[in-house]
This record gives structure tokens, sequence and C-alpha cells, in this order.
């Protein structure tokens, strides 16, 4: 689906993205992880063309896709969210999903003024698949809420839901989990599942939270230093000796500690 | 389009666009504490306010801890528990309860009097000065120490290596997990007599995390009471010793972290199973 | 509707805006000349004059019509002296003056333009042409033997026409204008401009500017640069306060301005300094007389009626009749209703010719040890 | 209070003001102050578009302005015979040059590969071209400037109408919407240059076009005799002395009670007004729609948070561009129309303080976001810039009324009245905005 | 010989001017520059308080005069320049109190700030106007010139002269130090590292215990300062008049933004760019070549990059350029 050859993305002099070469099958929902700064959320954004790559190549589906414009990619399919909620804060939360979807033709000045039947035919699908939307995210208390002020779980949610308003082909969660409580993040892990089997998406996510990965992820990809450190499944990974000691660590040392009350 | 994607305000740092008006936190104004005695080192009691005029977030909700403690806050997202911590920090409004530190009531004193008697906090976003480097964030932290404050700082590095190597960059240039990291490391250099934090570990990475859990043990040791918001619940409450789940801005539940992880129903409702 | 009774006269001229600086001093001399009839209070029937003074701004259109719609249609004045800008005096009359027939005398407004636009007879003007005085420039030069200048000129439609005006005489007389760059008025740093003049070089520099704008601002740089040591001083940049503010510099410098061999400018000068303002800044002797000339036509009509007396305003301020200075309006006044022509010289020498404005005979002076002195008149 | 309410009670405010100023002082400026106020609102509108809805900080707005005005100008103006037999053609050939000049060194910069090969080529081909381009146009221009310097010397209009263009008295209103367009192009221009840039430099850079754009009108002689004014523009309504010399007109003013002069000051004035009016409402009525749809819907998101939009798959730049074009030419429209209301063009008028700034005021009193806000806010603050340098200096008079009359205090302080204009413009200011900080009809 | 004329010639008419000018445009910048970092508002009133500064400084000079206090060569005005800060710096923590505060409490967006500040420069150019009058007013005395044309010329020998000013001089002299004294403060005390903070993340200085009030107030303390010393040396070395100084806004506006806004290296580069652009786009070469060129050559025409008319124009033009190949000026704006 996605094959990112030799990617580098330098700021300045520094490596965030240091020669990255990966690739991301059909219809998988791939994880990635990686200690802090390693370079995933970089990585996301050269793919998604937030960010121009230093050198290296992005293909999609055999195109190459290498420094479109990440309004290109949203109509060719490809998907993302942000590790730091994007929500628009001074529209309400129904119309951070509404506004997602492209190609509306409300969209163009001349229908807003002499097409205005179709428009609200239009709107009121949208709205109803929006409010669909949120109460999925168990949030439709918040549709008429200003985005800005909602909580911090509550934008990630929401930029969750975006990806949700349109059919895409491909999606990258970056973080979806942080933040969000872990009632509702086995609900949209279940979630990503069934668009996973039932509408074919292919999903990329990144996340910290190991339970979430090994409940979703086959395979699964571990960065380290701008670079894939390994890949495999969530068993192999967990077995890598250089994956432990860079990222997964040995658990608590002051668990003593933890039971003197 | 700007090429740092963290930055979405247009690269313009001001608060024309992203900020929006209305519903802001209102931070208390200056005013006079006043003892009282007999209390927990630092509670929020009863306390019941909103954003604004907007209508009330909390409705009489309770949070205490005792110095050597850990207390967590756990609760679905948009119960009030970051409104909560904002409250007991004076970041706004509390239309009735009190607030007690070290049996003084501090309901009345501003933000920045709350620092300088001693209180420590890490709010959940907008975290760090992202113009600034990581350095001049620490020291930041440290802005009303006049000690030398030169060995916390090297204290901080030790726990977060990776801080030290990013040093004289940017804050707003680092990575969601590591911006988590500068954003604790102010907190603690204040050397604060409670520590307050807001989902200090969202976005960091399992060996960070456990790090970040050890420091936390071991700073609570030493006698300063921590006051945590943690969403990965299941590790928080292991090493809470005692636990609040707040529903809709009330308390829905207390008792020891193990007592609530132990409960089937906060474990179903809240704990994801 | 009654023809006598109280006279109300609108002074319109920027009180704000880039003139802002000149304006109390031209408002200052024609209330000057309101005050001298009032004192002698035999206009008319024994009418009293009341000022109604109205902010043109200089530049803004919208703002100056206003304005004027305020003094005419508001305030019902009699006849306006004013504007001051030729652009606003252009939208002045055109949409307020001309369709309810009020006559308006300008003191400064000097664009070659508003004497070709249609006026129904209702718009004069005391400043001299362009034209005229580019002519009398180049004569003042070349009979001093001066063969090549430098030309600055206040970006405005007096500076520009007094320059390509004076630029067209004085080549055609032999000379050579090394450069003709405009200045922007209200701004304090000329020296890229004073730079600029300097690199082109001439014996002399001509600016055709305001006394305390960017005139002042380029003899002041060019003074303490040693670029230029004689400047040409056309009638907007001839003010004692120049002349102190500069200092010795100065000396030396020359130009000419509207006037004749007679004593109205004296008299005026006197007149301003006891009446506590600077009858030298630029514009505020032909201010006196443009509302001096108002209500004058105004006594040779016997009405207050802008319809009547507009067509009196050439009578009045031409010969024959006895000539009448400042100071002597009330003479005039006693002379007209005797049925007595009069001739109007004011402290500017007024001669209205073609569709009334200011047919320009010339002073020539010199600054000589810090003074304005009268060379000769042409 | 509701929004409609809210609404309609600031419309109300504003009608009354200028009702107020008919029946208190009198008609004629009353009238002169709507219409002025209508073409500060249709200027508010545009800026709205861009600001309110889309976050644009546009501070050239007075270019846009006096590019209107131009066009007014260029179409209104009876062509200048003599100038173009004597240099009209050697001008557009100039500009041609020009024009197929930028052509050949965009075209080399796109397809040359970077370094310094491409540097050189650009830099020599853009001093031949600057030459080229100088020595043909400059000599048409001094040919056409120098036609009878002080009363034409430039190159006239498009109205072939009799009698000084008079005769077709509708080309002013086909002139407006030609200001429009011309203003869309410059704006189009500048977009595609300068949308890249944040706020504040956008600002900055929009304010320095501007500056830019009026330089050009008070410096190109041959196109609208620059600081000389173009004046007797031709208008679409009758001429007040023509009014008063109609025996119909005038019996029917005197049947109205009113006399000829009045009523045909007053009719004229109508006449405008009504003019202006069609033109506010339609564009109102189409921005109003435009902004309650999806398409407004997503100008706020682009506004709200760029990246993210731009991962929502909306075209930022482009649709920056399009809203850019569409205010610009909004306010080039009302350029035009405040030309021809002068009945001149005066390019030193265009004063950033009056042409951008004012109407910036307008658009946040108003309420940014709101575009019936942003309209009446345009009302209500020309009609406190005409009313406090009208009324200021009144009440200097009757302020200082308590002091003694020789007073040396009190005569400077009439003196100083006309200031006043700035300091009770500023103090109302700040009142509005302290109480009603975004603006008095708040964006919902 | 003739390539020293021809240097001298550039010196006397370019160089000294554009760099007392662009030291001017430098400190009236900072201020600007200031207010945004910490602020976050282009503050459209800074013109007129560099007006309001000197016309305080200018009426204690004319009474220090009239006590016959002066500062024998150095300008009187030098002495009366802090009374004038003072004075300023009372009007703008009045007017912060007053106006400003409020806003920020409601955590206004900046354009509501910037057009607060609109008004507030109304307020403050009537309040000027009422208080000095419209009028042109010269208050430098002491000895005008370090160094005249004429004993330039005695003194070397050369055709062409070199004048500096004594005020051109002052200007340099103290542009250096304030803006020394500027970067001092700001990078390495602590008070100055409090105001980054604060300008960065406000509700986060807050809980850092920075002291909000203390921050703004400062601010505005030494724009104050840098606004009369910017006015004050303006005024000195050309004249004051009320309107002038709101005309200065533009090129200080410019000199801020194409330094990049917020950044002060920024503003005093912008400061000398925007200056030195405005004399030598459109400077005439021709007299500086015919005195380089070998006897004979030197050009006929004027050798101008540009009309003259067009001088205001060009300064905007090359911050275009600058903008177009740096979108955030010349240094990365925003920051301090
Ligand atoms: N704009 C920038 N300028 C300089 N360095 C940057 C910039 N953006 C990211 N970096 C650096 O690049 C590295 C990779 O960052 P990235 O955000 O991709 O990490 P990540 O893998 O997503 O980490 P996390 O799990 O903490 O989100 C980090 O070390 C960061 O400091
Ligand atoms: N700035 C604000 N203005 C108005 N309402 C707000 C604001 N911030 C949050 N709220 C509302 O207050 C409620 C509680 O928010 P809070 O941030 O305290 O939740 P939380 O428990 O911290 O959630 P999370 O786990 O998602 O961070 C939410 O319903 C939210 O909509
Ligand atoms: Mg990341
Ligand atoms: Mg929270």
């Amino acid at each position: 689906m996605i094959v990112v050859e030799n990617l580098v993305k330098t700021f300045g002099g520094f490596r965030a993205v240091d020669g990255a070469s990966l690739s991301i099958a059909e219809g998988s929902i791939t994880g990635l992880i990686g200690p802090n700064g390693a370079g995933k959320t970089t990585l996301f954004n050269v793919i998604a063309g937030v960010l121009q790559p230093t050198s290296g190549r992005v293909t999609m589906q055999g195109h190459d896709i290498t420094g479109l414009a990440p309004h290109d990619l949203f109509h060719r399919g490809l998907l993302r969210t942000f590790q730091i909620a994007h929500e628009f804060p001074s529209m309400s939360c129904r119309e951070n999903l509404m506004m997602v979807p492209g190609g509306q033709s409300g969209e163009t000045l001349w229908n807003t003024w002499f097409g205005r039947k179709r428009i609200a035919d239009e709107e009121r699908a949208l709205k109803a698949k929006a409010d669909e939307v949120l109460d999925f995210l168990t949030v439709s208390h918040l549709a008429d809420h200003k985005a800005g002020q909602i909580s911090g779980g509550q934008k990630k949610l929401l930029e969750l839901g975006r990806t949700m308003m349109v059919d895409a082909k491909i999606v990258f969660l970056d973080e979806v989990g942080a933040g969000v409580n872990r009632t509702l993040l086995n609900t949209i892990g279940d979630a990503i599942i069934r668009l996973n089997k039932e509408r074919g998406y292919t999903f990329v996510v990144i996340e910290h939270d190991m339970d979430f990965i090994e409940r979703l992820c086959d395979p699964v990809i571990c960065m380290a230093e701008g670079k894939v450190l390994a890949q495999g499944t969530l068993a192999e990974i967990k077995a890598n000796e250089q994956v432990i000691e860079a990222y997964l660590g040995t658990g608590l040392k002051n668990k003593d500690q933890v039971a003197t009350v | 389009m700007t090429d740092n994607p963290y930055r979405d305000d247009r690269g313009n740092n001001d608060r024309s666009i992203t900020k929006s008006g209305g519903g802001v936190a209102q931070p208390v104004t200056s005013g006079q504490s006043s003892p009282a005695p007999g209390t927990p080192f630092l509670i929020g009691d009863a306390m019941t306010g909103g954003y604004g005029k907007g209508p009330d977030i909390l409705h009489s909700c309770t949070i205490a801890v005792e110095p050597g403690e850990i207390a967590v806050i756990v609760g679905p997202n948009g119960a009030g528990k970051s409104t909560a911590m904002k409250a007991m920090f004076g970041m706004l409004d509390v239309r009735s309860g009190r607030v007690m530190l070290d049996g003084e009531d501090i309901t009345a004193l501003s933000p920045q009097q709350r620092v300088v008697k001693g209180m420590g906090f890490v709010p959940q976003t907008h975290n760090i000065f992202t113009s600034m480097t990581v350095e001049e964030n620490l020291e930041m932290g440290a802005f009303i120490r006049r000690d030398d404050f030169r060995d916390t700082m090297a204290q901080i590095y030790d726990l977060f290596p990776i801080l030290k190597e990013k040093r004289l960059q940017p804050a707003g240039e680092l990575s969601g997990g590591q911006r988590q990291q500068v954003a604790v490391g102010r907190a603690l250099m204040t050397k604060p007599k409670v520590l307050m934090l807001d989902e200090p570990t969202a976005g960091v990475s399992p060996i960070v995390m456990d790090e970040l859990f050890d420091r936390i043990i071991e700073v609570a040791r030493t006698g300063i009471p921590i006051l945590m918001v943690e969403q990965n619940a299941r590790q928080a409450l292991e090493i809470a010793d005692k636990a609040y789940v707040l529903v809709q801005g009330a308390n829905a539940h207390t008792g020891t972290g193990k007592e609530l992880l132990a409960n089937p129903e906060v474990r179903r409702s809240f704990l994801g199973g | 509707e009654s023809h006598t009774g109280d006279v109300k006269i609108g002074i319109e001229l920027g009180f704000t805006g880039p003139l802002e600086s000149i304006t109390p001093a031209m408002a200052a001399g024609a209330e000057l000349a309101i005050a001298e009839v009032n004192a002698a209070g035999t206009l008319l029937d024994n009418a009293t004059v009341t000022v109604v003074r109205a902010d043109s701004t200089c530049v803004d259109a919208g703002a100056a019509t206003a304005a004027a719609e305020g003094l005419v249609t508001g305030d019902k004045v009699n006849a306006i002296m004013g504007a001051d800008c030729s652009g606003v005096t252009g939208a002045v009359l055109q949409n307020v003056a001309r369709p309810n027939g009020i006559v308006m005398i300008s003191p400064s407004a000097t664009s070659p333009a508003l004497s070709a636009a249609e006026d129904d007879g209702l718009f004069f003007r005391v400043a001299p042409s362009d034209a005229r005085q580019g002519e009398v420039m180049t004569d003042v030069l070349v009979e001093r033997g001066v063969k090549s200048v430098a030309v600055t000129y206040t970006n405005n439609d007096y500076g520009k026409g007094l320059a390509d005006a004076f630029q067209a005489s004085f080549e055609a007389a032999g000379g050579e204008v090394t450069i003709s760059a405009a200045h922007e008025d209200g701004k304090g740093d000329y020296s890229s401009e004073v730079a600029a003049l300097a690199a082109a070089g001439g014996e002399a520099l001509v600016v055709a500017g305001y006394t305390d704008q960017g005139g002042k601002g380029v003899i002041q740089n060019a003074v303490d640069t040693g670029a230029f040591e004689t400047f040409v001083l056309p009638d907007g940049m001839v003010g004692q306060q120049l002349v102190d503010d500069i200092g010795d510099a100065l000396n030396g410098s020359f130009g000419q301005l509207p006037g004749t061999d007679s004593s109205g400018a004296e008299t005026f000068l006197a007149m301003a300094t006891e009446a506590g303002f600077d009858g030298t800044g630029a514009y505020a002797p032909e201010s006196y007389d443009a509302a001096a000339l108002i209500m004058l036509a105004m006594e040779a009509a016997g009405s207050n009626q802008s319809a009547d007396f507009k067509d009196k305003v050439m009578d009045v301020a031409n010969a024959p009749g006895t000539e009448i200075f400042p100071g002597e309006l009330a003479k005039a006044i006693e002379l007209l209703k005797a049925g007595e022509d009069i001739d109007y010289v004011g402290a500017t020498a007024v001669e209205l010719i073609g569709s009334g404005e200011s047919a320009g005979n010339f002073r020539e002076i010199e600054v000589k040890d810090g003074a304005i002195e009268t060379v000769k008149y042409r | 209070m509701t929004d409609t309410l809210r609404t309609s009670l600031f419309a109300v405010f504003v009608a009354l003001l200028i009702l107020g100023t008919g029946f208190l002082d009198n008609w004629n400026l009353a009238l002169v102050i709507l219409n002025y106020g209508l073409i500060s609102a249709i200027m508010a509108l545009g800026v709205n578009l861009q600001w309110g809805l889309a976050g644009l900080f546009n501070v050239g707005v007075m270019g846009f302005v006096a590019l209107g005005g131009l066009a007014s100008v260029l179409i209104t103006m009876p062509p200048v015979t003599e100038a173009w037999a004597a240099g009209g053609g050697r001008v557009l050939l100039g500009l041609a040059i020009g024009a197929a000049a930028i052509a050949v060194l965009v075209t080399v910069y796109k397809r040359m590969a970077k370094g310094r090969t491409r540097n050189l080529v650009m830099i020599v081909l853009s001093i031949a071209s600057f030459f080229a381009f100088r020595t043909v146009f400059d000599g048409g221009v001094s040919a056409i400037e120098s036609v009878n310097p002080s009363l034409s010397g430039y190159l006239g209009g498009l109205n072939f109408g009799g009698d000084a263009g008079r005769d077709w008295w509708w080309m002013p209103i086909i002139a407006w919407p030609v200001g429009g367009l011309l203003a869309a192009g410059a704006a189009w221009a500048i977009g595609k240059v300068a949308l890249g840039l944040r706020s504040d430099y956008l600002a900055i850079a929009t304010l320095g076009i501007a500056e830019i754009i009026v330089a050009v009108l008070k410096n190109e002689n041959w196109m609208s005799r620059g600081v000389l004014n173009v004046t007797g523009l031709p208008r679409p309504v009758p001429y007040e002395t023509d009014l008063q010399v109609d025996p119909a007109f005038v019996t029917a003013a005197n049947d109205l009670g009113i006399d000829a002069t009045t009523a045909s000051t007053l009719a004229v004035k109508l006449l405008y007004a009504g003019l202006f009016s069609v033109f506010l409402i339609v564009l109102l009525l189409l921005a109003q729609r435009a902004l309650h749809s999806p398409w407004g819907r997503m100008m706020r998101a682009i506004r709200d948070n760029e990246v993210a939009a731009e991962a929502m798959g909306k075209d930022v730049t482009r649709r920056h561009l399009q809203i850019f074009i569409i205010g610009s030419a909004i306010c080039g429209l009302a350029g035009a129309m405040m030309t021809t209301l002068d009945g001149q063009m005066t390019p030193a008028a265009y004063q950033p303080l009056r042409f951008t700034f004012l109407v910036w005021v307008m658009v946040i009193v108003g309420g940014s976001g709101n575009n019936i806000g942003s309209v009446l806010g345009g009302m209500l603050i020309w009609w406190l810039w005409v009313a406090v340098g009208e009324y200021g200096p009144d009440l200097m008079i009757w302020a200082t009324s308590a002091l003694h009359a020789e007073s040396a205090l009190k005569a400077s302080l009439i003196d100083s009245a006309p200031q006043m204009r700035f300091l009770v413009m500023g103090t109302v200011l700040l009142l509005i905005l302290r109480f009603s900080p975004r603006g008095i009809l708040p964006e919902k | 010989m003739e390539f020293l004329n021809g240097l001298v010639f550039l010196t006397n008419f370019v160089i000294v001017p554009a760099l007392a000018y662009g030291a001017q445009l430098a400190i009236g910048a900072l201020g600007v520059t200031l207010v945004y970092a910490i602020l976050r508002f282009s503050n459209f009133a800074h013109g007129d308080t560099m007006a309001f500064g000197t016309a305080v400084t200018i009426k204690v000079t004319a009474v220090l005069v009239a006590m016959g206090i002066t500062l024998g060569p150095l300008p009187t005005a030098l002495l009366a320049m802090p009374v004038g800060i003072l004075a300023t710096g009372l009007l703008v923590l009045g007017t912060d109190w007053l106006i400003y505060k409020f806003y920020r409490q409601q955590k206004a967006k900046p354009v509501i700030l910037v057009i607060v500040s609109l008004g507030v420069m109304f307020v403050m150019n009537g309040l000027t106007r009422v208080f000095i009058g419209v009028r042109d007013i010269q208050f430098a005395d002491g000895a005008r010139f370090l160094m005249t044309v004429r004993q330039f010329k005695d003194w070397t020998g050369l055709d062409e002269g070199l004048a500096i000013k004594t005020t051109q001089a002052i200007t340099l002299v103290t542009a250096a130090i304030t803006v020394a004294a500027l970067f001092w403060f700001l990078n390495k005390t602590r008070t100055g590292k409090s105001m980054r903070a604060f300008s960065d993340n406000e509700d986060l200085a807050l809980l850092s215990g920075i002291d909000p009030d203390r921050v703004v107030r400062v601010t505005w303390l030494i724009v104050a300062a840098l606004a009369t010393i910017a006015g004050v040396l303006y005024g000195l070395d050309k004249s004051f008049k009320a309107f002038t100084y709101f005309q200065l806004l533009l090129p200080i506006f410019a000199a801020a933004i194409v330094g990049g806004i917020g950044n002060p290296v920024g503003a005093i580069a912008g400061g000398f760019l925007i200056a030195f652009a405005e004399v030598t786009v459109t400077y005439p070469l021709k007299k500086v070549l015919t005195y380089w060129l070998p006897d004979g050559m030197g050009p006929d025409g004027l050798v101008q990059l540009l009309s003259g008319d067009y001088k205001f124009a060009v300064s905007f033009m090359i911050l275009l350029i600058v903008l177009l190949f740096k979108p955030t000026g010349l240094f990365k704006g925003q920051n301090i």
C-alpha cells in the first residue's frame, strides 16, 4: 500500500528521520512504536505531506506521492490524525466533523448562492453522519460545544472522529490513545478493527500503550533514532533485546516502595 | 505551510486565530490566605466552579493529599479532572468550596502566590515554553528559587537524558514525548512542597514512563505529596496511595489504589476492563 | 428671503492632516479681516459677521464634502473661505458649493485644473497660477545669471504644477534643470532626497514646497550636508519662520511671491503681529484677502446672498477704483456705500483675471542678515 | 439577548443616528453621511470576508480602493484623442514589452535548473528587458504628458459619450464593477506572491503594496494625471444645477413645499443612496449565503487551523487566494463608487489612516466574522468620523463656556477643537471595544 | 584623490545620514518589537508615544534653557530626556492600567488589541497636539556640528566635504548604548527571561511564579524609554512635528517586520536596512561615478536605479523582496 524508501528528514543538522525504509501492507493494521524522539511523528508528517523530505521516496499503491500537498493526499484517501490535537476551536464539534468530507457541492461559491436545495440535502446527510460519529465516540452531548472548549481527551476523540467521516484507504493515527480513557480506548480499538475488517481500511498506528498495540496491530515496526530498528509481530518485537533496551524497559525499579502504605 | 507541525497557529504565536475567545479560565487575582487548621496537607474541599460565565463543571468535588502520598485522579474524558486541578491551583474561580494548603486557606490566592507557597503544577496541554530552549524552560521552573539550582537541573538531566542532549534547542521543536519530559522537569525544578501532574505520562514511551513513575515514587517518599491525573490508570493506581474517580465533576469513588483496582465496576467503566 | 441680516462665513481648511501646521495662521488671517469688518460694524445693514470653521482635512474628499455640507446646508453660511488643498477644493466646489449656489474663495488652491472647472461663476482664488510663477522665477534666475538648478517639489498638485511650469520656462530660457525630484510632506527625514539632489548638482536648489513641511526639511538637510548654498524660494516657501529656523545659511537665497509695490504686505504683517499670529506663514495673507473679498463683494452687491454678490467679486478686486490695503476694510465699505468703485489690493496685491484667479504680480525677495528683503517688483 | 434582537437593535440605532442627523441638523448632511456610509459599509464587508472569515490580515485596503478609483477614471472620462495620437500606441507597446518580459522571466525561472547560470540569465534578462521597456515606454509617456499638461496630459478614459462623457451617464455604473475587476486582478497577482506569508508579515506586505499602488497613481501622470488630479468625472445621476432649471422638477419641488435648490441637492443624494444600497444589499445577501454554507464553514476551519484544514483535504492556498480576490474586489468596487461620488480622482487622498485603518475599525467594532455587524459598523464609524468633526468644535465651545471669555486657555482649547476629532474618535472606539470587545455584533 | 573625493561624497550624503536615520528607526522598531514580543500585538500608538515623550522633553528643555541650564556643546534636551522618559512611562502605564489590562484579562485576540492601540493612537495623537500644538519645533541647541563641510575641506584639502552633526554622533552613541543595555537585560537578567517566558505562554508563566503585572509594567517602562529616546534623537536631528511622528510609524513598522517582528536583532537590522534602502535605491550615482571613472567617461544621465518619485515605494519593495525570500524576516521573527 505504502512504501517508504530511504527517507531522510533533517532539521538543521539533526536527522530526525535517518534513512527509514518500510512498507505497509494493504489491509493491515501496522503498529509503529519507538522511543520518544525516534522520528515517528516526523515520518508521518513527511508521508502526509506536511513536511518536505530531505531525500527519499514515498509511494502509495505504486504512485509516487513524495512531497504531495496534504489536501491532495486526502483526496487520494490518505488521512491522518495529529499527536497534538488540531481541532478547529471556534467551530462546534459537529461542524468540526461536517467540514471533513471533500467535494461538498456547498464548497463552491456558486452553489451557495444558487444551489441551495442541493446543499440542504447534502447537509442533512452530513449532519446525520456527524451525529452518528459523535454518538459512537460517546460525546454526542458536545455536538454544539465549541471544540476549543472541550477537554484534552475529548479533542483527541474529535481528532479520531474526523477520520470516520469519509471513506479512507489508509489512516495514520498518531497516538490517539494518549489522554483517552482506557475504557473508551477499547471501544475505539474495536472500531478500528471493524473499519479494517468491514471497509478494508489500512491503519498505521503510533501508540505507546502496549496493550492497545497488542490487541490491534500486526505487524509492528519499531523505530529508533530515525531508523527502523525492528519489524515483526509484537511478540517478536517484545523479545528483541535492542527494543527492550531502547524502548520497553524492564518495569518499575521502585516497585518495592509501592507497597509501603 | 509552516515547517513545524506542532505550531499550528500559523506560526503566529499570537492569540489571534487559535485561542478562541470566551470560556477562558480566569485566574484568581491575589487575595489573602487565612489559617485553616486540622485539614489535610492539600485539599480542594467541595469545590464547585466552571469556566468564565459558563455552567459549573465541578460539583462539590473534593480532592485531598497528605505528605508522602501519591493521589491519583482517574475518570472518563471530560469528567473535570483537569478542571479540578486548575481549580486547586487558582487558575479558575471556585464558586463555592475552598482550597487549603498546609493548614492555610489559600482559596483567594493567585496562582503565582500559590507557587510561592510551594505548589508545583504540570498542566495537561500548553505545558512548556515553546520558544525558549529546554534549559531556559527548566530555569523558568526555578524562577522563584533564589538558591543555586544547578544540582536540581543536573538531577533532571539524569532522569531525562534526552533533555540534556537537546538542552539548547527550543522546546517547541521537540517530539511529543520529549515535550512532556520538559514539562515534568520544569515542575520538578520548583522544588515544590506539593506536586500536581496532569497526565504526565501521556505520549511518553514505556521506558520513560517507568522512569517517571519511579521518580514520582521517590519524590513522594521524600515526603512531598503528589497529586496526579492519569489515563494510564492501571499502572497509576498500582503506585497510588489514594485514588479518586471523578465522573461529571463529582466524586464517584474514593479509596486506595488497590481498592479501586479491585473494584470490578471501576475496572469496567474507567480502567478498560 | 431677506437679502440683509447677519452674515456667516465658513472657513474650511485642513486643520488636521498634512497641512495642519500652516492652517491655524491661515484661519487667523481670515478672521483678522472679519474682525476688522465687525469692528467697523458697517457692513450691509450693520450686519455682524460670524465665522464657522470646518475641517477639510486637506486630503479626504469625503470628509471635506461632509464638512462643507454642514457649513452650507447646516449652518447656512453665505460663502466659504477655502478650501486649502486643490483636491478637496474641487470636491467641495462640485458637490456642495455649486449645487447650493455658494461662493467659494480659496486662498491656496493653485491647480490649473480648477480654472477649467465649471463653477457657475462661484469659484475664485487669490493664489497665483503656477504657470505665471514659473515664468517669473525663470526671469529672476536668468537675471541673476544662474544657469543650472536642481528642483525639488512637494508631491501635490501645487508643487508638481509649479515645478513643471518652471522647468518648461527655464529650459526654454536656456537654463538646465539637473533633476526635478518630488518630496513628500510630513516625513522627517529627507536625506535621500538631498542625496539625489546633491548628486545631480546645480548652482542653486529650487524648493517648491511649504515653509514648515518637506521644503524646510530639504533645505535643512541640504545646508547641513553642504549640498547647496543658494536656495530659490517660491511663494509657499517664503516665511520668516523658515529664515529663523535655518539661520545664517539662508542668507543670499532668494525667491518671489505675489505682491506689488505697495505697503499691503507690511501692513498685514504688522496687523498679524498685533493680533498674535505669524503673518508670514504660508497663505496667511491670501486668507486675509480671500475673506476681505467676500465681504467687500457683499457690500458692493448690497446683499449677503451668493447669487447676488458672486458677480461683484471681480469688480471689487480689480481696477478701476480706490486702492484698498489691509486695515482699510472699513474705508472700503464706506466707499462702496457711497457708490464708488474700489480696487482691492490687500496683502497680496490681488488682481483677478480670467474666471477669477490671481493675475500674479510678484515681489522678488532676498534673505539678507536673517530678514526677508524686497528686491523689486515684477 | 438573542442574536436577531441584538442585530435589529443595532440596525435601528444606526438608522436613528442618521435620521437624527437629518431631523435635528439637516437632511443634506444626513444623506452625505449615508452615502459615504454605504460605501464604507461595502469596504467593511470586503475586509470582513478576508479577515472575519478567512483570517487574512490585509492592511492594503487603501490600494484596492485606489485601484477602484482608477477604474472610475479609466471608464468614465472621455478619451484624450491628442494624447492617444501623441503616444498612446507607444505606451501600450511599452506595457506589452513589460508584460512579455515578465512572462519570459517566469518561464525561465521555472524551466531552468536552480543554480548560478539561472541567476545570471535572470539578472541579464531583467536588466535588458528593463531597459527595453523604459526606452519605449518613457518616450510615449513624455509625449502624452506634454499634451496640454496643465489640463490633460493623460490618455483619458473610454467614455465616448458626448458632452465630456455626460451623455453616457450610465458609464459610472459600469465603472464600479470594473473597479472590482481591476482590484481583483491586482489581488490575484499580489495573492500569488504574498499569501504564503504569516499574518503580520502579510499585513506589512499588503500595506507596502498599497503604498506602491498609490505611489504609481501619484506618479504615472499619463494614466490619471497623478497628483494633478482628474476632476469633473461624469455621474450616473443628474446635476443639481440642471434640476434647478428644469421646470418640471421645480414645480414638483414646489408642490412638495421645498425650494428647488434644496430639493435638487436632496434628490441627487437620494438617487446615489438608492444606487449604492442596491449594490450593498446584493453583496450582503451573497455574502450571507456564502457565510452560512459549507463554504463558510470551510473558510472558518481554514482560519481556525490551517494545518488541520489542509490535512482534511482543503486546498488552503487556493481558498486563501479566492477570498483575497473577492474581498479585494469588493473594496475596489467601493473605491470606484467613492471616486464617482467625489466627482474626482485625488491620489493624494489615499491615506492609510482613512482607507485602511478606519475600515478595519469599522469591521472590528461592528463585529468581525459577522457580515451584518461589519456593514453596520461601517455606517456607525463613518457617522462618528463625520459627526466628531462636525459637532466636536461646537462641543468644545460649549464645554469651555464656563471659562472666562478672554482666557488664553479657552482660546487655545477652541483652536485645538479639530484635533478633538482624533481624541473623541479614539475615546469612542475605546469605549465601544471596552464594553463589547468582540464587536457590537460578535460572530455567533 | 579622485577616488577619495568620490568616497567622501558618498559618505557625506549616503552613509552618514543613513546611519543616523537607521539608528533612529532601529530604536523605534525596538519598541514596536518589544511590545509585540511580550504583549503580543502590533502597537500602532508607538509613533504617538514617541511624539508625547519628545513633546515633554521639549517643554522641559525650554524650562531648563530659560533657567540658564544647558549642556554646553551638547543639546540640553539630553538633560531633559529622563523627565520625558518618566512622564511617558507614567502615561503608558496609565494607559495600560486604564485600557490594555482589561483586554489582557479577557484574553482578547491580538487583533482587538491592535485596534485598541489604534484608539489609543488617536487619543494620544490628540493629547500631544493639544499639549504642544501642531507646529514644527526645533529644539536642538549646543554645537550643531562636530565637523562642518568647510572644516573638513580645509583640513583634508579635498574638493568634497564631510559634515558630521552633533546630533548624528549622539544618535549613534545613544543607540549603541541602548541596544547593548536592552540585550543584556533581556538575555541575562531574571526579569528579562521572565518577560520572554510570559510572552511565550502566559498561563505557564503564572504557574512558574512569574508575576504578570510586573512583566507588563517593566515592558511598558522599557518601551516608554525606547520611544522617548528614539523620538528625542529624531527630533534633535530633524525637528519635531506631531504629524511627522505619526507618519514615522510606517518605516518603523517596516523595519520591525523586515527584521523579523519580535526579534530585537531584527529590529536593528531592519532599521538600518530600511534607512539605507531609502537613501541608496533612488540615489543617482552620476557624481560619484564621475569621480571614480577615468576622465571623460563620466556618465551623462543621473544613473539612478529608480526615479526619486518612487523612493517611498522602493523601501517597501525591498521589504517585499526580503519577505519573499525570507518569509519571517531577516532574523526569524516572533521571539526574543
Ligand atoms: N521542527 C523541528 N526542529 C528541530 N528538531 C525537530 C523538529 N521536529 C522534531 N524534531 C526532532 O526530531 C526528533 C523526532 O521527533 P518526532 O516528533 O518525530 O518523534 P516521535 O517519534 O514522534 O516521538 P514521540 O513519541 O515523543 O512523539 C526529535 O528528537 C525532535 O527533537
Ligand atoms: N476552556 C474551557 N472553556 C469551557 N469549557 C471547558 C474548557 N475546558 C474544558 N471545558 C469543559 O469542562 C469539562 C471538563 O473538562 P476537563 O478538561 O476538566 O476534563 P478532563 O477530566 O481533564 O478530561 P480529559 O481526560 O479528556 O483531559 C469538559 O466537558 C469540557 O467541555
Ligand atoms: Mg510523536
Ligand atoms: Mg484533562
